[in-house]
């Protein structure tokens, strides 16, 4: 078989494969909650209702989709330049941390200066940690994926020594987790009583930006470059190595902006689980998106749904959790599928 | 006991090849993935899989070995199902390992809730023990410490040299590494590069799932949620470390693991009470990253790694 | 009617300390008390919106662990004033939020109990201790168990490791052998794989809010046991009666409420000296009665 | 030769689509036992597609393939290797990283056998290399190979399986003229040995040379067969062009001042490839200054630092009598050198960029295409527009992906985005290689135009014909050493040959410096 691409884009041609693969998806999920013992006709209307049911879902959903866009951000920028940067975790971290030592009192500004202060600084230290890794590769040749994977688990028990030593909330009887973030350095909430919060128009702000330095700057398109063709870039004195730490350095901001927007806008606090993955989801999210920034949001928004949307249906239909992160995962793979499918036909030979 | 005379000790070294073996068999199943150009992020969810599968079995009454051969079919269709999207399809590696990973995990823990929801603590099974190769064992030093061991981890060294064996002195072995360097000088000899990739992603996949087994047949004797805790990202670390060949992946695994044992037990030396846990538990990863600096410049990447093969494309 | 209850974990319902809470809601729904769902698994950002779901779907008592979201938690019980919630904290309960009560596994008797016997079955006077995170619920434990050990021993010696993990039984075997080649030869078992290392080089151990001796009916001599079932019961009448408030929950599981017990010697009835038992006896008593009181300190433990 | 036994090997009616594309139109036509057979046609025409179909590596939508009278399976290569069928590509598709031995015996034996015997293999490749003239050591790693050799291994890995038909798609793109003959030596003791050739070139006089019979391809469709002795070059080109070319006539140019000057410079070996040895070397305006030499000896490292990607590691370079302070490819391209790189597609462009993209690769960081870190898509396609206008490209649009033009249309887009900026210096390195006959005329055009316009032209090939019908004055480089100059017409091509072995140097050492 062989791959074509399709020329005459038609809408049925375009909708029928995404379609298809949410259908087989819902299928699939109905399949094993009848498994579980559960009425499987039922599936389809708890996970519409518990991603989109109701204001309090779909805010929940945006809510949950707001670390993604930033860690999917991160990832397609990285990727983009073949800049492989599995750790946004671990920058992610460094964002949350960033905010808790400045936000919990060492600054008593208010909160129009604080908060992006708060967000720089988190840039920088998401950036800085990011820099390690590309120096190694760019000066030692090292491996990024390694680096940056292994990078995850060291930051993530240097946090926890933190936590249980000089960031510990002397308040917190005990329990490893930094002290509370004074009020002006919390974001505020975009609809009150419910949890989305200005993070998610950062978020958006994001990927506008993003979206604008990839197609409109010399840096985008150095960092396109770099990614298509290294030799062909260095051959036309694109500075390879300079770019390849720019896009490292907008990448770990990227991703330690979902720290800062987590902690300042979700939990107010950091704990050593403040993240279940964004940085991993992140790259789900970005290649979903075919790195691009604006179907980053999208892309963001999918994923957020889809678990949202599945795990309340776990809960509302009575099978185990697990469930959700099951349908998470057959969405995705057969997304990619599919939106290959809109854009190739298979043909023998 | 201070750091020397705990390198000296023969317990140390038996823990270390102990702690060694599942990243072993993980880390030739990712090998000969990528070996064949293909990078298998699902590794982490696959090895998940080999430990339900392989304990889930054996709990349910079939013999030790039987279990390891379901776990690796449990593998080996996760692999497929990897190799499937990556391979004719051409679908991101990235997106679609992590996706089995997340499949494969989670698929895992609905299966093991729907098999046993009353539990509160997981069955325990007779697991593989101990077994003392006569004579072997003998030897002072090395000994006890190689020779007393379980049998997946005899397993473990034989497929090191097995794969070894395979890549390097067939024609099986030759195709496959010329998958990963130059899918087009494949095909050019009237080889499929898919069914080779598909292939050898598929058998990664189940010594992965070995790997994973090892866990809960060896190791230890149930199976528990997030057991794996990050053995299968290490892996992927253990294959650029060992350059892509399996002799050296192999005492990068040894290696890594030793300085594992070595942390655990420097944890109860003078240096515990003041240095923080945390520190002695990064030192691993740390000193891995350090040997991948001084490595690196040698390491031959696989050319094709990563790039998929269109025979209709240019 | 029974009265609706979810539990929200942020782990599997394997998890021991977990485990315990979700048993005693099963044996709750067994006798008709409560209609019982649960989440487990739930990450610590998803567990204010399940809380919220949880709220909405009816139910008017929910159970779990708030460790992770204590603020958000507070602000999901402020918005449904109807609705109990009884959670594991490590803070104290607020009086204007009266429908937010907390409880914590305060097992310290029984351990303090469990280290008396830990300390006249060692015989090199070094005892092992692996935990999973030194977090108040397992510091203070492991401190009384310490405790009890010293007086029944003053010269004993502790090895104290960390895996930085709840599930990792290999790991876990894995620092507990490194102990037993350390000279440790009694090992208090926080998490799963240490009692397996114990049988597996023929020492001893003690156990911890589980009961495990029957998986290991030649190791595991005693074990400090939390009973979930006393604070979960108080919640249950306290909702019923339409009395529920902010409260303290943890003293139920102290052991003159019947929270902790020292589980039955079972295999091991009559090989612990006699001494031991007397002081066991003599201590339960005076716990009982108020005349003792096992100091609850939740700062991490260090190796001596 | 000539000798005209059986048909091996018939094609029937052979129709393939990509697309909406026609690329092979119902083409039939035959080969004898024996027989060289070659196949014209310009780039694009269907050569290689069609290749591709007899050799099953793609699958057509109708027609057949027999050979020696049997039906081939469609769309499966191992069929036609076992049926007798060699191809050596027209891109190598050789596993760098693995040795000779490991390339020529990849998947010759069953998959699934225990052992392969390398000492029998590598006698027999040692016997055939012997057989056919065709000189490379087994255990080398391909990557380290030269082009020459590492077709020779292409060709080998057919021979090693006993073909007896063997297709070889553009041999000589990359060959040196020495080479391009070692290869027709082996071609003819291989005819003598029973096999039979299907030979596609772009090089009019090697087809003249050593085929026995020409089908020409144009726009997919066979459109026409002769006898090699019954035509000539002339005849063969307008029959592949559809029309006459011109010929490119060249006339005496007059030298200005010396635009750029190497003093005695030396660059370090660069794993197999030799550097520089203390060269000399001044570039004056209104001069094409050729480069010829046998592949490999130091043209790449000539080319990297005049490019800008490598310094000088002793010695200096003055452009327009400064040393620059810090070479780069971008002090290159300040100081107005234009450079036409060997490989346009791994170098030259960037195959998924479009050709707005591509054309202002080493500009986009200058006014017009972009101003304080912003880019001026507008400017850049116009001047993309204006670049495909002025130089021919033939291509849907400045939106198109590069990578869907012909190497001759993408070479254009190259010649023109350099040419654009009326550059005082241009580094034309390999520029024809590939390229059909229309396409090769039009860059020596342009070449020769930039000359006469006052421009400092080096060319660099390995085709001496090429070198000697352009040059004004000729340099010869071997060992990494270059020769003095001369004068157009001074030396004759075996003269410049001795100079091309590596003789000559040390009588002229003190001339050359
Ligand atoms: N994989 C492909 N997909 C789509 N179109 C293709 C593909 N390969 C070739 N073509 C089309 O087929 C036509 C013939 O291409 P082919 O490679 O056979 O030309 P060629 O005669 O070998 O040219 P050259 O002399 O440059 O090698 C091209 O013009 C191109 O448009
Ligand atoms: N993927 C593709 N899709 C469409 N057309 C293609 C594709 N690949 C190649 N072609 C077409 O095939 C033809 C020949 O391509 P090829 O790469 O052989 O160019 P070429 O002229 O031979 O260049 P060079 O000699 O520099 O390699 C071109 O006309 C090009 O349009
Ligand atoms: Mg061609
Ligand atoms: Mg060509």
């Amino acid at each position: 078989m062989r791959l074509e691409a399709i020329e005459d884009q038609t809408w049925p041609r375009r909708l029928l494969p995404p379609l298809i693969a949410l259908s087989v998806t819902v299928v699939i999920a109905s399949g094993l909650a009848m498994l579980a013992g559960a009425n499987p006709f039922s599936v389809l209307g708890l996970i519409l209702q518990g991603a989109f049911g109701s204001q309090f879902a779909i805010l929940e959903t945006l809510n949950r989709a707001t670390p993604l866009i930033f860690t999917g951000l991160a990832v397609a920028v990285a990727f983009r330049a073949k800049f492989w940067n599995i750790g946004a975790e671990a920058q992610l971290y460094a964002g949350a941390l960033v905010t808790v030592v400045l936000g919990t009192g060492v600054l008593q500004w208010p909160s129009l200066a604080l908060l992006p202060l708060l967000a720089v600084l988190a840039v920088l230290a998401g950036a800085c940690l990011l820099l390690v890794p590309a120096v190694l590769k760019t000066r030692f040749g090292v491996d990024e994926v390694v680096t940056t994977l292994l990078f995850n688990f060291i930051f993530l028990l240097f946090i926890s020594m933190l936590l249980e030593g000089p960031l510990k909330d002397p308040m917190g009887m005990g329990w490893p987790k930094s002290a509370r973030l004074l009020p002006e350095a919390r974001l505020p909430r975009m609809v009150d009583g419910l949890r989305l919060h200005w993070g998610f128009g950062l978020a958006l702000i994001s990927a506008g930006a993003v979206w604008i330095i990839q197609s409109r700057s010399t840096l985008g398109y150095e960092m396109r470059a770099v990614g298509l063709n290294k030799n062909a870039a260095a051959f036309a004195g694109i500075p390879v190595n300079r770019v390849l730490i720019k896009t490292a350095l907008l990448s770990g901001g990227l991703a330690a902006l979902a720290g800062f927007s987590e902690v300042a806008g979700v939990k107010g606090s950091l704990t050593l689980d403040l993240s279940p993955g964004f940085g991993y989801t992140g790259i789900i999210v970005a290649m979903l998106a075919l790195l691009h920034p604006i179907g980053v949001v999208f892309a963001a928004l999918f994923v957020a749904g889809i678990f949202v949307g599945a795990d309340s249906m776990s809960r509302a239909a009575g099978v185990p959790t697990y469930l959700a992160d099951i349908m998470l995962a057959t969405a995705l793979l057969l997304m990619v599928l599919a939106i290959l499918l809109m854009r190739f036909r298979i043909v023998r030979g | 006991m201070e750091i020397f005379e705990i390198l000296m000790s023969v317990s140390f070294w038996a823990a270390a090849i102990r702690i060694a073996s599942p990243l072993i068999l993980g880390t030739l199943g990712e090998l000969i993935c990528e070996r064949a150009g293909v990078l298998n992020l699902g590794i982490e969810g696959i090895m998940v899989s080999g430990a339900f599968a392989g304990w889930m079995a054996v709990y349910s009454g079939t013999g030790l070995w039987t279990g390891v051969g379901v776990a690796m079919c449990v593998g080996m269709s996760f692999g497929l199902l990897h190799s499937v999207l990556t391979v004719p399809f051409g679908l991101s590696q990235h997106v679609v390992g992590l996706g089995v990973t997340l499949l494969a995990t989670s698929g895992t823990y609905y299966a093991y809730r729907l098999a046993l929801p009353e539990v509160t603590s997981p069955p325990k099974i007779e697991a593989f023990q101990p077994f003392e190769i006569p004579f072997l064992s003998d030897i002072p030093g090395i000994g006890p410490a190689l020779f007393s061991q379980t049998p997946l981890t005899y397993l473990a060294f034989g497929l090191v040299l097995v794969v070894s064996l395979v890549l390097y002195r067939t024609p099986l072995g030759l195709a496959v590494r010329a998958a990963g360097e130059n899918p087009a000088a494949v095909a050019a000899q009237g080889l499929s590069v898919t069914a080779i990739r598909m292939g050898a992603v598929t058998v990664g996949s189940g010594f992965m799932a070995m790997g994973g087994a090892f866990l809960t047949m060896s190791a230890f004797d149930s199976f528990f949620f997030e057991m794996v805790n990050g053995r299968g990202w290490i892996c992927i670390a253990l294959v650029v470390f060992g350059s892509w060949r399996p002799g050296k992946a192999l005492l990068g695994a040894v290696l890594f693991a030793a300085f594992d044992a070595l942390q655990i037990r420097m944890q109860q030396t003078s240096l515990g009470a003041d240095v923080p846990y945390q520190i002695f538990l990064m030192m691993p990863y740390i000193l891995s990253i350090l040997a991948l600096v001084v490595m690196s410049r040698r390491a031959e990447v696989p050319a094709a790694l990563m790039v998929p093969f269109n025979k209709g494309e240019r | 009617d029974p009265i609706k209850t979810a539990g929200i974990y942020t782990v599997p319902v394997e998890q021991q300390w977990v485990s315990r809470i979700h048993k005693a809601a099963l044996t709750a729904q067994d006798r008709g008390d409560i209609a019982y769902t649960f989440s487990e698994n739930v990450s610590n950002t998803d567990y204010a919106r399940v809380l919220r779901e949880y709220a909405e779907q009816g139910n008017k008592l929910i159970i779990g662990e708030v460790f992770g979201a204590e603020q958000e938690a507070r602000e999901v019980a402020a918005d449904y004033p109807d609705v109990a919630f009884l959670m594991g904290s490590s803070f104290k309960e607020d009086p204007a939020l009266p429908n937010f009560a907390v409880f914590d596994n305060y097992i310290q008797d029984a351990s303090y109990l469990s280290g008396i016997i830990a300390g006249a079955m060692t015989e090199a006077g070094n005892i092992g201790m692996v935990g999973g995170f030194p977090i108040p619920e397992v510091n203070r434990l492991m401190h009384a168990f310490m405790a009890g050990a010293r007086e029944m021993n003053p010269d004993i010696t502790f090895q104290v490791s960390f895996i930085g993990s709840w599930f990792d039984p290999p790991k876990a075997k894995e620092t507990a052998f490194a102990m037993i080649e350390n000279g440790a030869d009694v090992l208090y078992a926080e998490r799963f794989g240490v009692s397996d290392a114990a049988q597996e080089k023929g020492i001893l151990a003690i156990g911890n809010v589980i009961d495990t001796q029957a998986d290991y009916p030649d190791t595991v001599v005693a074990s400090a046991i939390w009973h979930f079932e006393p604070t979960l019961d108080k919640a249950i009448a306290e909702v019923a009666a339409g009395t529920f408030t902010a409260a303290d929950y943890g003293v139920y599981s102290f052991m003159n409420e019947g929270g902790t017990s020292l589980a039955p010697l079972g295999t091991f009835e009559g090989k612990v000296p006699a001494a031991a038992m007397e002081l066991v006896e003599q201590r339960t008593a005076e716990i009982k009665s108020g005349a003792f009181t096992v100091e609850i300190n939740d700062e991490e433990p260090k190796s001596s | 030769m000539g000798k005209d036994t059986g048909t091996v090997l018939r094609l029937n009616a052979i129709t393939k689509r990509f697309g909406t594309l026609t690329a092979n139109d119902r083409v039939s036509f035959s080969l004898g036992a024996g027989e060289v057979l070659a196949l014209l046609g310009e780039n694009g025409a269907g050569k290689t597609t069609l290749m591709n179909i007899l050799f099953g590596q793609y699958m057509a939508d109708s027609g057949t393939v027999e050979v020696f009278g049997q039906t081939l399976p469609p769309g499966n290569s191992r069929a036609a290797l076992d049926a007798g069928v060699g191809m050596v590509h027209q891109h190598f598709t050789l596993a760098d990283n693995m040795t000779v031995q490991e390339n020529i015996t990849l998947g010759v034996q069953p998959l699934f056998r225990p052992m392969l015997d390398k000492s029998a293999a590598r006698s027999r490749i040692e016997a055939l290399s012997e057989r056919f003239h065709l000189a490379v050591s087994p255990n080398a790693r391909v990557g380290d190979l030269t082009v020459g050799e590492r077709q020779r291994v292409e060709i080998l890995k057919a021979l090693y399986r006993d073909v007896r038909i063997l297709i070889l798609d553009e041999p000589t793109a990359v060959l040196t003229p020495q080479e391009a003959d070692d290869l027709f030596a082996t071609l003819k003791t291989a005819v003598e040995n029973e096999l039979s050739v299907i030979f596609i070139s772009h090089k009019l006089h090697e087809v003249m040379a050593i085929s026995d019979r020409v089908v020409v391809l144009r726009h997919g469709k066979l459109v026409g067969e002769v006898q090699t002795d019954q035509t000539d070059r002339a005849a063969l080109a307008s029959m592949m062009m559809g029309g006459d070319i011109p010929a490119t006539d060249v006339v005496a140019a007059t030298p200005g001042a010396t635009l750029l000057e190497l003093h005695k410079v030396t660059t370090p070996d660069v794993g197999n490839a030799p550097g520089l040895k203390s060269v000399s070397l001044s570039l004056r305006a209104g001069q094409i200054t050729g480069l010829a030499g046998v592949s490999g000896n130091g043209q790449a490292a000539l080319a990297d630092l005049i490019g800008g990607m490598r310094g000088p590691s002793e010695g200096r370079i003055d452009v327009n009598d400064v040393v620059p302070r810090r070479w780069s490819p971008q002090e290159a391209i300040r100081n107005g050198i234009a450079r036409i790189p060997e490989d346009r597609h791994k170098v030259g462009t960037i195959a998924d960029f479009d050709l707005t993209e591509n054309a202002i690769l080493e500009r986009y960081a200058s006014h017009p295409f972009s101003k304080g870190g912003w880019l001026s898509w507008r400017a850049s396609r116009e001047f993309a527009q204006d670049v495909i206008d002025k130089y021919d490209v033939r291509c849907p649009g400045p939106d198109t992906r590069i990578r869907l033009l012909s190497g001759g249309n993408m070479q254009k887009l190259i010649l023109g985005r350099v040419l654009e900026t009326n550059p005082q210096i241009i580094l034309a390195n390999q520029p024809v290689r590939g390229l059909d006959i229309g396409a090769v005329t039009y860059v020596h055009e342009q070449l020769l135009a930039a000359r006469d316009r006052g421009a400092a032209v080096l060319l660099i090939s390995e085709d001496l014909d090429e070198v000697m019908a352009l040059s004004d004055v000729i340099h010869v480089i071997a060992g990494g050493r270059l020769s003095p100059a001369f004068a157009r017409g001074q030396m004759s091509p075996t003269e410049l040959g001795i100079w091309m072995a590596g003789q000559g140097f040390d009588e002229d050492m003190p001339h050359a410096s």
